[in-house]
């Protein structure tokens, strides 16, 4: 039930509104609103009952295992969801002068440092507001960079082909053409694929590292070497960088900028959809072009540095500073933690990813890449049997719902077929793991038995599968009367 | 450990199982040469004890400030059920909801959001959210440059009334794409948008973008330019706070075909001020653009069963399936505080909304009335607002607002951030939040302020 | 699956702990523990998804309409939760100066004042934990009045035989002895039997009004007269008050002393089986006898009013003061609601309480007092489907579980053979209840055509009916390795 | 209307149903000598934004004390997920759970709460909870006035040491049955139990009533004390902390054959300071008195499946079956709690529950040590203490309290309370939320108050 269908003519919840609110008889009559929104008239406990009924139909990380490749779905610690949600943060407006804001921009100051030290990239800005702004930004620096330089003939960015979606669309926000870069058959770049495509159109490459098949791109030294000597910047896609905090630093790497998912790195809930947090940090010869604000200390103080301060940068990605909120969580999460436990994070995701590849591989399901170890994700393909069976992996996934685990990411990336790309992330215990392959098989033997009760799947969930095709087709997008 | 649940005989087993002697091992593809051993620079971790301790005193240094400052980001009653329902762990806790049978909580959610985000904006579709109002514009120009192939040029007309923030966050957001913003100029006796339009041709201009009300809080004639730019064949780009618009003409009835997008801040919805984030940017389009939407968008359907359900739909308009060809890179959105919104706007309802609208109107008025009546201060534009108006003040904005920062007061924004001669000026809101103590005690704080800063300024 | 279940020896969650708490060493090793106690090793994920998988197993007022006659399942507001819930509360020790609980100590004053202004008695104590505890304090004060008197006569109790069970469980704990009292066909006491039990043992009758049969014992006045003029007093079981507020008081029907329950009328939440609170009140005879503390106001300040300002007082009933963050609870949503909403609480759960009752009636269903209005709840019974069609109260209870209602009341009050006793509360909607009345007759149906899909309900909860007996039998209170 | 859903449509609706021509013919059954219409003493009802911040005033009122105060209840680390999660509707907003299959969350969870409860205490079963610790004691008293048969009369004995709010709650609520309650003497050097017990004979005394640690913070000597009850036919009632007893030695293995029955408050283990409530009473007990047992009781059976599940058992012997015949009158208990507790102590462990009774203690040892390094104060008594001690000062303990709350610390308890004699004595309780920095201030005010009282005197 929609609660619009709950709703009745006339029925008020005063308790929420101000009371005795007079006329605006100030304001002329043809600039005011003439017709209420349809809105719902619904009492308090209707709406409490409606919403906490709809949250049960979710899975979600508090209710289920949801290894859900690429989007690190780790515990979300309560405890910093409370202390960053301290009535001082709450009601603290951004443009509230330094001299009353020095809590947050303190937090804002040493979260800078800190993805500064584990990235080893000298300086950070922490407003793109998700990944894919971050990328945004990132690859605009390099834009502006060359620009900077008088070098206008650098048009072109390469992307791999395991790239996520966001990558190749970034570099078209930001007036680039695309190359795409294929993949070799043990998931690396194809290093001569990409000696051929650079060159002086080349501005960067778009890279991940370990990639999106959730392996480690060994060669990614040639790889700098390779595009630093055609004139061009990488960029590091840190959606990944779950899996190598403390081993390694994409600053080594050769990479000069990078943007970090606080929303999966740094535990901050994904809220069904967002909020993220994707902030970007570069070495010093594109420090000049980080986006504003960012957050300065002269020992004594902490303050706001804006475009006077950076007459450089790109400029301004949104109306304030960014995702203040998932700033301070991936402050409280890293302090939590420190240096101790942030190292522990990629050794724990890492083992977690190849103690089940191994299970999965001993219980006979196919793995992307055999002879590779797993970073803090890894694939299996379902292509067998589809072919076989006539399964899918995305049967195989819906069915996965019926017991009680969210499905991995399915059919990304695209290069390898029927495919799961599985992240346990490190907060999953053991046991967890071996129930989740006890499952796995449990299904493959179904497949095998009974096809169609996997092909019908879920049968469990409060629906059944949804016709998407409908959906696009009769576009229905919002309730009408 | 913190978060980690393995005990030491686990580990022994799957490394065992994994065929390998420590975790070490499982880097060994890293070149030996870029492997690092520890992050000694960092401090050790704290407890959540010792961690909430810290956090308090953090919090505590930035609270307690009575708030007559808007500007964007504007102060109002939250209701307590509103985030005790969103911050359950199946809404704060699950991610974007592509498996749909397994989402159908946030997915119905979003599907009721977009219905009364439309409805509220007078118009045909929402998407399920941007990042915030800034961005969200800056996606709306990118959009109308898609929609409109009338057009001969990427020009852009903004209104130079609008926020600066959001001038500069389109410069930076669709500068890269060789896209033309031009500004339309605003009259400094009203605040308001000129009312003589410059002289343009059909197909010269994409789109104009009109901020309701705008950076001063002046309403403007909305319908004029909407019908203005139409005969033009441009499209209209709304930028609109959304508690207003329980009040004010809602975009879609602007002049004689409404306004083809809106989109701003969707903050005011529930979402407390927090540094300035997260919020959310919203955007509302006409069903003969949804295809050049960005952002998620949730459509009713069925289950092969024949009972309505809820997924994702119009995918191939994003970039996880489009790719290089998507109409835009967003992926995360602000799922989060879009539910927080939904839950608001359920709870407070079409009356509620406008009791919070007109509340707000009514005490910015009494402030501006007092305010007004003392010497030396003056309303700065001469036009119809809401809930937030300028002041010109004998001395800089910038002394006032120190003065009253002392009294715990945030008097406003000081607006030499625009220009510097508007440094004596003071751009001031208020709230249904404020009660008739909190403006006098306003009004007494800046009677006093300027009473010192003459005797100051004598001596 | 338990929570010992998952554990895992070793497994140390150490982010809740304090670090390096040193050994106890002044303290002599033949008073310490020498063997852990048997907790579960869980990480902090574990705990919360344990938690969260369990609260999902609940009926609950914020997930299901939950008219559990004489329990007051009304809305919880969450603003009144979220603002008792306030840091400065949380945090301030039972024990602090007055000078420093003015805050806590004013609303506790003032919750006094609206409690004492509508029963129509003029003093409260809010001591009491929970109602049966509000009966313990004010039988005790009966029975301290009588000796205070010197009157040790009075060693007997009256109890109507449809009180409920706390009401005589309370006067034997108080060392009287109980005579039940009999109800009349209409639900109204006996009177003659009442003029038949009362005598100089008398020494006072515990009511409620409207009672456990939700009917407004309308000889109320002749009542009191008669325990009275035996010198008896009246002790009013305030239970049902719900049903009066702002229509009529305990204190003008003749009660002497009372107990509300704040988790009821006020919308305290139960939490599962708690916390409550039942403050007294009474009347100037009983007042002297008030449990400590209560709070007092000389017209500045707030303070204790303890045993020694209150010498006759029957003394303290818990440790501290009681269930204080319900009281300030009550007095959040008393002063919400304020005089005109806590009329409309009785006019509405009066008015749902009436409205439901005629539509089962004319629905066929059997009504236990048809020529009576329903008060804030009303009873139907199923003796005639018990004997027709073999289906009980019980089985019908366990089938609305299905239809995902809570099941109301049943089997209580005892006298009402195959009895629902139902209270829909004014925060329910007409559409919840008409929903309800569809359910009952689709169920009614089921009994017809198919005994056993109800005999066997539920079928679509966690569990399927429980084996009570092999419960008690084999008793298993606790886990054992 | 708050928290009423109806319309006016629905209203007359419904009269017109039920055949009445207003709501208040409903009421017609009540004398009319008895209806009031209105409530109109009262106040006019707030809107939530409103009480909002006059109850942020209240709170703001009551806080911000270093609290050094214990007495019976005790500040303590809070993880955030415990109240995040009982806060959950479907905790927070359940009835008890008399309709076991719509309820087997709560019912799994009292489950394992009388589980981990029973292992802390070292005995068989634990009950579901009870009011609070001081009643819970009167209940395990008339408990054990059932339990015992061996008694010829119901004579108990008390600690004299035990708190005295404690006993002052039995007296209230025991003494009504005729149990006659006498005191068991404390030594005045060591302020424990004097080492040689009263003269008893077999079948006097129903049960001795210890508190381990004493209302002081004192170690009792807790083996020879129940060694000496059990040999006079007497059952042992413990009164513990059940932090406490992460530490010291669990009632189950007191002496030969273990304390028999074992109460006190939950309120350590997650429940916050809270004015005084809610909290929690606990009651175990040995299997052979489970019958004896007042309140409710969890078993785990199986459904018609043979599917485990969990329901309420034993209910003859309460209330609402049992009526006059009922172990207790208790109905509704402190579930809420209960769920903090459980989910306390499985975030905390075994070994956590240790640290924080490790932690306090050093941290008490640490403050006092500085106290008693101070000339003019002395610690008042000579025993092993837990986490709470008494220190003896050169001024009244009032005097000192109300110096250091002027510093925002609220120094302890001002022993007067329990005797005239005891009015220069101070109860202080250092639990795991302070630090080296805490103690120091404590340390520097309450040197800084002698000094000025000293000065003060002199004048
Ligand atoms: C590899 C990769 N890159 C980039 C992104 C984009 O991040 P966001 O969703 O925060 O915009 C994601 C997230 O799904 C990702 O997995
Ligand atoms: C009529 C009646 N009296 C007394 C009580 C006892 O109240 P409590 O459960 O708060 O002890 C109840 C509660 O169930 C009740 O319904």
């Amino acid at each position: 039930m929609l609660i619009f269908e709950i709703s009745a003519k006339g029925r008020r919840n005063h308790l929420q509104a101000p009371r005795n609110a007079p006329e605006a008889n100030d304001i002329p009559a043809h600039l005011l609103r003439h017709k209420a929104p349809l809105f719902p008239e619904v009492s308090e406990l209707q709406v409490v009952r409606h919403y906490t009924q709809l949250s049960r139909k979710n899975f979600s990380i508090d209710t289920q295992f949801y290894p859900l490749g690429s989007c690190t779905m780790k515990y979300n610690p309560r405890g910093v969801h409370q202390l960053a949600s301290l009535e001082g943060f709450l009601q603290h407006h951004p443009l509230t002068p330094a001299s009353h804001s020095q809590g947050y921009l303190q937090s804002a100051y040493e979260l800078q440092q800190i993805l500064s030290h584990i990235t080893g990239l000298s300086a950070v800005s922490l407003t793109p507001m998700a990944g894919a702004q971050g990328e945004f930004a990132g690859v605009a620096m390099i834009r502006a960079y060359h620009l900077s330089r008088g070098d206008t003939a650098r048009t072109e960015f390469l992307v791999p082909d395991a790239a996520h979606g966001t990558n190749p669309a970034t570099a078209v926000m930001c007036g680039f053409r695309i190359k795409e870069i294929p993949t070799d058959k043990h998931g690396d770049v194809d290093l001569d694929a990409l000696r051929a495509a650079v060159g002086p159109h080349t501005a960067g490459i778009m890279l991940t590292n370990p990639s999106t098949l959730g392996v480690f791109e060994r060669r990614i030294s040639d790889i700098a070497k390779i595009i630093h000597e055609a004139g061009g910047l990488l960029y590091y896609d840190g959606a990944n960088l779950n899996a190598i905090l403390g081993k390694c630093r994409p600053g080594d790497m050769g990479f000069d900028v990078m943007h970090i998912n606080l929303h999966k790195t740094f535990a901050t809930p994904h809220g069904g959809g967002g909020p993220g947090s994707g902030p970007v940090a570069a070495n010093e010869r594109l420090k000049p072009f980080l986006p504003t604000p960012t957050v300065g200390y002269d020992g004594k103080r902490y303050r706001w540095l804006t475009e006077k301060d950076c007459p450089q940068s790109i400029g301004r990605l949104s109306a304030f500073m960014g995702n203040a909120g998932i700033i301070l969580r991936a402050n409280i999460y890293a302090r939590l933690l420190g240096r101790e436990g942030l190292c522990r994070v990629s050794e724990y995701a890492t083992l977690n990813a190849n103690y089940l590849m191994a299970r999965l591989q001993q219980a006979g399901f196919t793995l992307a890449f055999p002879d590779r170890r797993a970073s803090h994700e890894f694939i299996i393909t379902f292509k067998k049997e589809a072919k076989t069976l006539g399964v899918s992996a995305k049967d195989i996934a819906k069915r996965l719902l019926d017991y009680g685990v969210h499905a991995p990411t399915t059919y990304f990336p695209l290069l390898v077929p029927e495919c799961f790309l599985i992240e346990p992330t490190e907060t999953e215990s053991k046991e967890e793991l071996d129930n989740f392959v006890n499952i796995l098989i449990t299904i493959l033997q179904e497949a095998h038995d009974s096809p169609d009760l996997v092909k019908q799947a879920p049968h469990l969930l409060p629906v059944r599968r949804l016709d998407d095709l409908k959906a696009a087709r009769e576009l229905d997008l919002t309730w009408r009367e | 450990m913190p978060f980690i649940p393995h005990t030491e005989d686990d580990v022994k087993a799957m490394l065992n199982t994994i065929g390998v002697n420590s975790t070490d091992d499982l880097f060994d593809e890293i070149p030996s040469g870029l492997r690092i051993r520890n992050l000694d620079a960092l401090d050790s971790g704290l407890n959540e004890m010792a961690m909430g301790r810290d956090m308090k005193e953090r919090a505590e240094r930035d609270g307690g400030l009575a708030c007559f400052l808007g500007a964007g980001a504007y102060e109002h009653h939250i209701p307590a059920a509103v985030w005790q329902i969103t911050g359950r762990g199946e809404f704060l806790t699950a991610y974007t909801p592509y498996q749909a049978e397994a989402s159908q909580g946030t997915l119905q959610l979003l599907y009721e959001y977009q219905t009364m985000m439309a409805h509220l904006m007078g118009l045909e579709v929402s998407n399920a959210s941007l990042y915030d109002g800034a961005s969200a514009l800056a996606e709306a120009v990118l959009m109308a440059v898609r929609a409109n192939t009338a057009a001969k040029e990427p020009r852009i007309l903004i209104a130079g009334n609008l926020h600066p923030h959001y001038r500069q966050t389109i410069e930076a957001l669709v500068r890269p794409q060789g896209i033309q913003l031009e500004t339309l100029p605003y009259n400094d006796k009203t605040g308001c948008l000129e009312a003589q339009f410059p002289k343009i041709e059909n197909g010269d201009i994409v789109a104009v973008v009109i901020a309701q009300p705008n950076f001063f809080g002046g309403i403007e004639e909305v319908d004029a330019i909407t019908d203005w730019a139409h005969q033009h064949q441009a499209l209209v780009i709304a930028v609109v706070n959304p508690i207003a618009m329980a009040l004010l003409k809602e975009p879609g009835a602007w002049g004689q075909r409404g306004a083809d997008i809106v989109c701003g801040e969707g903050q005011p919805l529930g979402i407390p001020l927090a540094s300035g984030g997260p919020y959310f940017g919203f955007l509302c389009t006409k069903m003969e653009y949804v295809r050049q939407m960005p952002g998620r968008l949730i459509g009713r359907t069925v289950d092969q069963e024949g009972k309505p359900g809820f997924s994702l739909t119009l995918q191939a308009r994003e970039q996880h399936i489009r790719r290089a060809k998507a109409t835009s890179n967003i992926c995360t959105n602000q799922g989060l505080a879009v539910t927080a919104a939904t839950i608001y706007m359920s709870l407070l309802g079409a009356s509620g909304l406008s009791d919070v609208a007109k509340a707000s109107h009514a005490n910015s008025k009494a402030l501006c009335t007092s305010l007004t009546a003392i010497p030396g201060i003056s309303l700065r534009f001469n036009s119809p607002y809401f809930h937030e108006f300028v002041i010109e003040c004998p001395c800089t904005a910038d002394a006032l607002i120190l003065a009253l920062l002392k009294k715990n007061i945030l008097a406003g924004l000081d607006l030499s951030v625009l220009s510097p001669e508007l440094d004596h000026c003071l751009l001031i809101c208020v709230t249904e939040t404020k009660t008739a103590d909190d403006i006098n005690a306003y009004v007494q704080a800046l009677e006093h302020a300027l009473q010192h800063i003459a005797t100051t300024v004598e001596d």
